[in-house]
């Protein structure tokens, strides 16, 4: 593996996830039932070889990420060696608009300094993608580009990817602009929010971000700097999914119980990791009826459950109904519920008898430890 | 070991042969039980729980998967400072060739000088084959109150089953006044469960004593406790209540999985506190198909189901494919029913596959079928 | 071990440590070359076998306390059964009066809540002692009191141990009150900031402490329910040091450099953990000279060292003299220096020839990273 | 092994009898340096450092502390999912008894179902008791440029040293076209460091052919490397430079202390980018006294000075009392030299005592002197 540093950025303030974020920052959230977002950056890295990773945190709480991904062992980073740091900032009280990227890197500074990688690879913790950075890094070492960003090819631009940036290539790959999607068009070329860069140009980029204005960003000062350095995009391939949003998060799990999908997201020669809690298996209990639908452990169900995942710990009593439902860890469906295209947040009741039924278009959302 | 002072050992030697095939490639405590755990799991996370710290697993026979897994103490977060799981075969010495263990007692004579470095007020002796769930820190404290020399666990068994077990024959306050071995007319219904507290100074003197006996068999109980009550020594029995189960067999290993469907089973392996802890694999949350049938069944992670199962327990990566039917059985990791075959009261040991429309095992068998070899599927 | 929640306190807002406090909160500092504060409490409550820990971090920059503590697996905390979190809150931007103990434990009340111990102890880290819990426990269990406070009785209160509560008991050890430490007498009970009660009764307290006012910490709704409440002081004997101001911190380094003292503190049977860097040993070049100084590894010697306390990977160049100091890691005294009375916070360089000698009384300090 | 699909096995079975009374105990790669190392630290921190996941440790003498030690994972970072070291001593098998590893190869055949298990590409074969800190990384890098079978890592000694060696006989680019152990008239000055990078499948067919040999040695050197040559398979020479030393005898290993003492030795244990990693010792910082007099010394935590120490290497909690002078010599592991006593060239094994007064060793003296029992003081 080549030299580079891991650098797990931290969410834009640009990108709000309705309800769920009030809790932890996206990077934290749950994800098909045992994972949560940052696992997928994190053991891209550590598969790749990258055993030196910074993981950006800004959220005011951050005791949950903090536990989950510990000193990086669940990665398999070799805790010596490699080193896996969270990395806190300052966040302004003033306006959340101060709170970019670059200012949470700029905090961090003398650390980024002492790092000894020659390269830094950034990249996002609220995008879910295997990417080999190993790969990576030398088809951006052979090409001779200052930066190359990687990114997706889409036709379902005008649905998909709000708040994500596109990306304007010319015929050489070479980069024209970058620009919020509007979501007019269908093709489009979205920017995964991955740069890789020798450390160098990294800190001399967010040093003068910092001057181009106080609330620029890293997308900002690589669209002003483009004519000055040879900037090329990478082409992704595979699963891809950009958590922006509440209905992106609903739709990439939904997406994710297609077994051909999974199966190209999920492969044996590239671990995702994960934390374990030691659950013991799933009880399904006589009368329950379950189709298509993933189940972590620790589930006991005796309802019915279809076209749904189900999170660790879950109870879903006799007589209910859930489809196309995210329930998360240690909620508690009581009996002859109905719950349909709803998320369940972490450690949530809902009582005997009750009937929540949301429109697959707009999937509702019941609170952390609610009861309802 | 600031703790409690107290250090335990694991016999995890035994070849298991009754279990035939299944332990062919591994030894008995390293046979995979309950959909994710392995049987060794159970000793190892109660010594966890019960905030014990340092555990030596005596090994033996074809040991390779068993230490490479009992030495990843993490599992059971045995690996802070100060801490381990310690794999402890037989060795090569200054002053001795290579021999294998000749007993129970034997084990852990040969390992003397690895105890003696912890130097442990107490020693806890465990089989590393039982499925149950024992705070041992409390079975500690009994021993203390009582100014034991010895506390042997045992448990409660039908007084007409009682021939198949030691039995221990005891006083008023269960003091220990005789221990027979599979006695004609028991006397007694407490069954030893191979379960020891000694202290150490006093354990390690009739040690060494009985390394040099020529007729001895090395073994706790037939030597060591009969010599320790011969010299009137304080011995006493710590009743266990709860499930235990020495999963011996073919049968018995099949029983044990299914007792997991048992709602009234006391064995709740759901019990945030007193979790067991094994191996956690990496892999997707089990995927129940489009047209699964899946009802009274224990199913872990990893698993794909298509099919119909019902009544039982099925182990990591296991799969049962559209249109087969799982009944009554266990699928061991990685087992695999191919399309529109069908399992019946049967074992299906580790990565077994049972071809297309292939029929296996029948309803109201007397015995479990082993399915240790993979069967072909019909055409095939 | 009976079953107690261990609660590492925050430091309150009064404690103030000049200087050094800029750069990390006070139980992250470092101490007698290879420890960090945090390491006393955490290694007493792990060697009394109290492995659910909590602590309380009030650090805007928790980075260097979280790499350090971990989860715990250097204290030989077992991460399965047991559990060491940090724990954190959102601290108040209005001012440092409102960031008590109290509003950092209500900040977290629903984790306390969660808690499955029947018993809090409450303990400082920002104190160094040794104590076993274990049998404090029994003997505020065996004593039928609502509350156990731990004090140590002084013939120093007018020249140490400022900021500090005074504790005044009863002939039978019951609670009279509790004043900070006026310096006036001699002779006085110092309170070790460490508490043992029921947690449903530290529940109720932290929530009447909120009520009582917005900035009462627990000493204060400790003192107002005295009249209704068992409280009761149970005395410790040994080495104990507050490191409640610089002067503080300085001394205690001192202390410990007579090993008849030291050898008090750090027993066979108690072992104090700490984070291991893995340095190499020390190298002591020829010409150097050292007498009654501690010396962390991957120290090189050339100079003369005396009477000080010496952190890892320190370097000391010929011709210099080092006398009563502490110079924490990674620290390069260059040739010829001189420093008397100094603290040398980390990864500070002292340029050749240059001397700095302070007097007993007020020690030096000369800040981290700094270059004079 | 997702990062360079490398395993690594590390053969500890040595018993370094030349090492006396050191290794009666221990088996030689458990035996402590340069203060707070032990020997068997510099090939599992290499791996570690090289990006190794999973290291197969191949102990037989003696192994109850070197297992032990080998298994703590987390003192070299290898405890994170998916990596670990495993100890892996003699075992018995379904259809074998217990048998020691008959020589370097056999030791890796009777373990090929553990590196089976693990399906790598490369196999690094290393010695556990050599110091010397190298990239794996490079030399697999170099190996596979190369396309070579097999890689042999060497080092150039001076050609008339070269007949205590086995030699490589290279051709052009480093190509290995003989191998002679021990040449009296050696034609290279490559000498072989014992450390082997093999495609595993091609390695595993000639071990699987091996075993059947009557007349083998079992042994690399002497066997499989000769069977590649013949065949015709492209083995290549990969240069090490820099400190390397089997520490065989007391003279060398005292010698490799030494070394640390000198400023243009190329082993540099400070060096922040290749640590060397061991178990931390839960103890004071070292304490240097109020009279003491230390000078050109390598002395490491725990260590407690009041006398005179001069060119001399320390280890975890040794001890020089007042008025005691220590002279050219390494004090292990707790070794105590008391009040007044005198110790010149000389290596204290671990924990031994040097009485009051005592006058041991002498300057000048042709060999070191190994104290290995307490030595009584003056009047005792």
């Amino acid at each position: 593996m080549e030299d580079a540093l891991g650098i797990v950025a931290p969410a834009g303030g640009y990108i709000k996830v309705e309800g769920m974020q009030e809790f932890r920052s996206i990077n934290a959230f749950s994800f098909l039932g045992r994972y949560r977002l940052i696992d997928f950056p994190v053991s891209n890295l550590s598969n790749s070889g990258i055993e030196r990773v910074q993981v950006y945190v800004t959220s005011e709480n951050p005791r949950s990420l903090a536990e989950h991904v510990g000193n990086g062992r669940i990665y398999n980073i070799n805790s010596k060696r490699g080193r896996l740091e969270m990395m806190f900032s300052r966040e302004s009280v003033l306006s959340d608009i101060y709170n970019t990227d670059v200012k949470a890197y700029l905090d961090n500074l003398p650390i980024i300094e002492r790092c000894p990688q020659k390269y830094v690879i950034i990249t996002p913790g609220y995008m879910v993608f295997k990417q080999n950075f190993d790969q990576l890094l030398k088809a951006h070492i052979d090409s001779g580009a200052d930066i190359s960003l990687l990114y997706h090819k889409t036709s379902h631009a005008d649905t998909c990817y709000r708040n994500c940036y596109t990306l304007e290539l010319n015929r050489q790959k070479g980069f024209k602009s970058m620009r919020i999607n509007t979501g007019i068009e269908a093709e489009k070329n979205i920017f995964m929010d991955t740069y890789i860069m020798t450390r160098e140009l990294f800190m001399e980029l967010i040093v003068k971000a910092k001057k181009l204005s106080s609330i620029s960003r890293l997308t900002n000062i690589i669209d002003a700097e483009s004519e000055e350095l040879d900037i090329r995009g990478i082409q992704h391939k595979g699963f891809f999914a950009a958590i922006t949003d509440f209905k992106a998060y609903f739709d990439a799990n939904m997406h994710l119980l297609d077994m051909n999908i999974a199966n190209s997201l999920f492969t044996d020669d590239w671990p995702i990791y994960t934390h374990t809690t030691d659950s013991c298996p799933v009880r399904y209990r006589p009368g329950a009826s379950v189709k298509k639908t993933m189940v972590a452990n620790g589930c006991v169900i005796e309802g019915s459950v279809e076209n749904s995942v189900i999170g660790r710990g879950v109870e879903i009593k006799k007589g209910s109904v859930v489809k196309n439902c995210v329930i998360m860890g240690h909620s508690e469906i009581g009996e002859n519920v109905r719950l349909e295209n709803v998320v369940v947040d972490k450690w949530a009741k809902v009582k005997d008898n009750n009937k929540i039924v949301f429109s697959e278009d707009k999937p509702g959302y019941i609170k952390r430890m609610d009861i309802i | 070991m600031a703790k409690n002072n107290m250090l335990a050992m694991v016999l995890a030697g035994g070849r298991g042969s009754r279990l035939l095939d299944l332990t062919n490639k591994v030894a008995k405590p390293a046979v995979a039980f309950g959909g994710k755990y392995k049987i060794i799991d159970f000793p190892l996370s109660n010594c966890a729980n019960s905030g014990i710290d340092i555990v030596g697993v005596l090994t033996q026979y074809e040991s390779v998967l068993l230490n490479s897994y009992a030495a990843a103490s993490r599992i059971w977060g045995l690996d802070s400072k100060d801490s381990g799981v310690f794999v402890l075969p037989p060795r090569e010495k200054a002053d001795s060739g290579l021999n294998v263990y000749r007993g129970t007692a034997d084990a852990i004579s040969q390992n003397i000088d690895f105890i003696d470095s912890y130097d442990p007020e107490y020693l806890l002796i465990l089989s590393g084959d039982h499925i149950y769930k024992m705070n041992y820190e409390e079975m500690l404290r009994y021993h203390i109150e009582n100014k034991a020399d010895a506390t042997i666990g045992v448990i409660e068994v039908p007084i007409k089953e009682a021939s198949r077990f030691g039995i221990m024959n005891t006083s008023d306050n269960d003091r220990i006044v005789e221990f027979e071995e599979k006695p004609a007319k028991p006397k007694n219904n407490l069954a030893s469960m191979g379960i020891y507290i000694f202290n150490w100074k006093l354990l390690r003197k009739l040690l060494v004593a009985d390394i040099k006996k020529k007729d001895s068999n090395h073994d706790f109980g037939k030597d060591i406790i009969p010599v320790m009550l011969a010299d009137n020594k304080m011995l006493y029995a710590y009743r266990f209540k709860g499930y235990w189960k020495d999963v011996g067999t073919i049968d018995s290993l099949w029983e044990a999985n299914m007792d997991l469907l048992d709602e009234a089973s006391e064995l709740d392996l759901a019990d945030p506190r007193w979790k067991i802890y094994t191996e956690d694999a990496t892999e997707l949350p089990q995927y129940i198909g489009e047209n699964a049938k899946v009802s009274n069944a224990y199913i872990t992670q990893g698993v794909n189901v298509e099919g119909t199962v019902e009544n039982a327990v099925l182990f990591t990566n296991s799969c049962v494919e559209e249109k087969a039917v799982v009944k009554d059985t266990v699928l061991m990791t990685g087992a695999i029913v191919e399309e529109g075959a069908k399992v019946t009261r049967a074992l299906v040991a580790d990565g077994v596959r049972i071809g297309k429309g292939a029929v296996v095992g029948k309803a109201g068998s007397d015995s479990i079928l082993l399915v240790a070899h993979d069967v072909k599927g019909k055409g095939e």
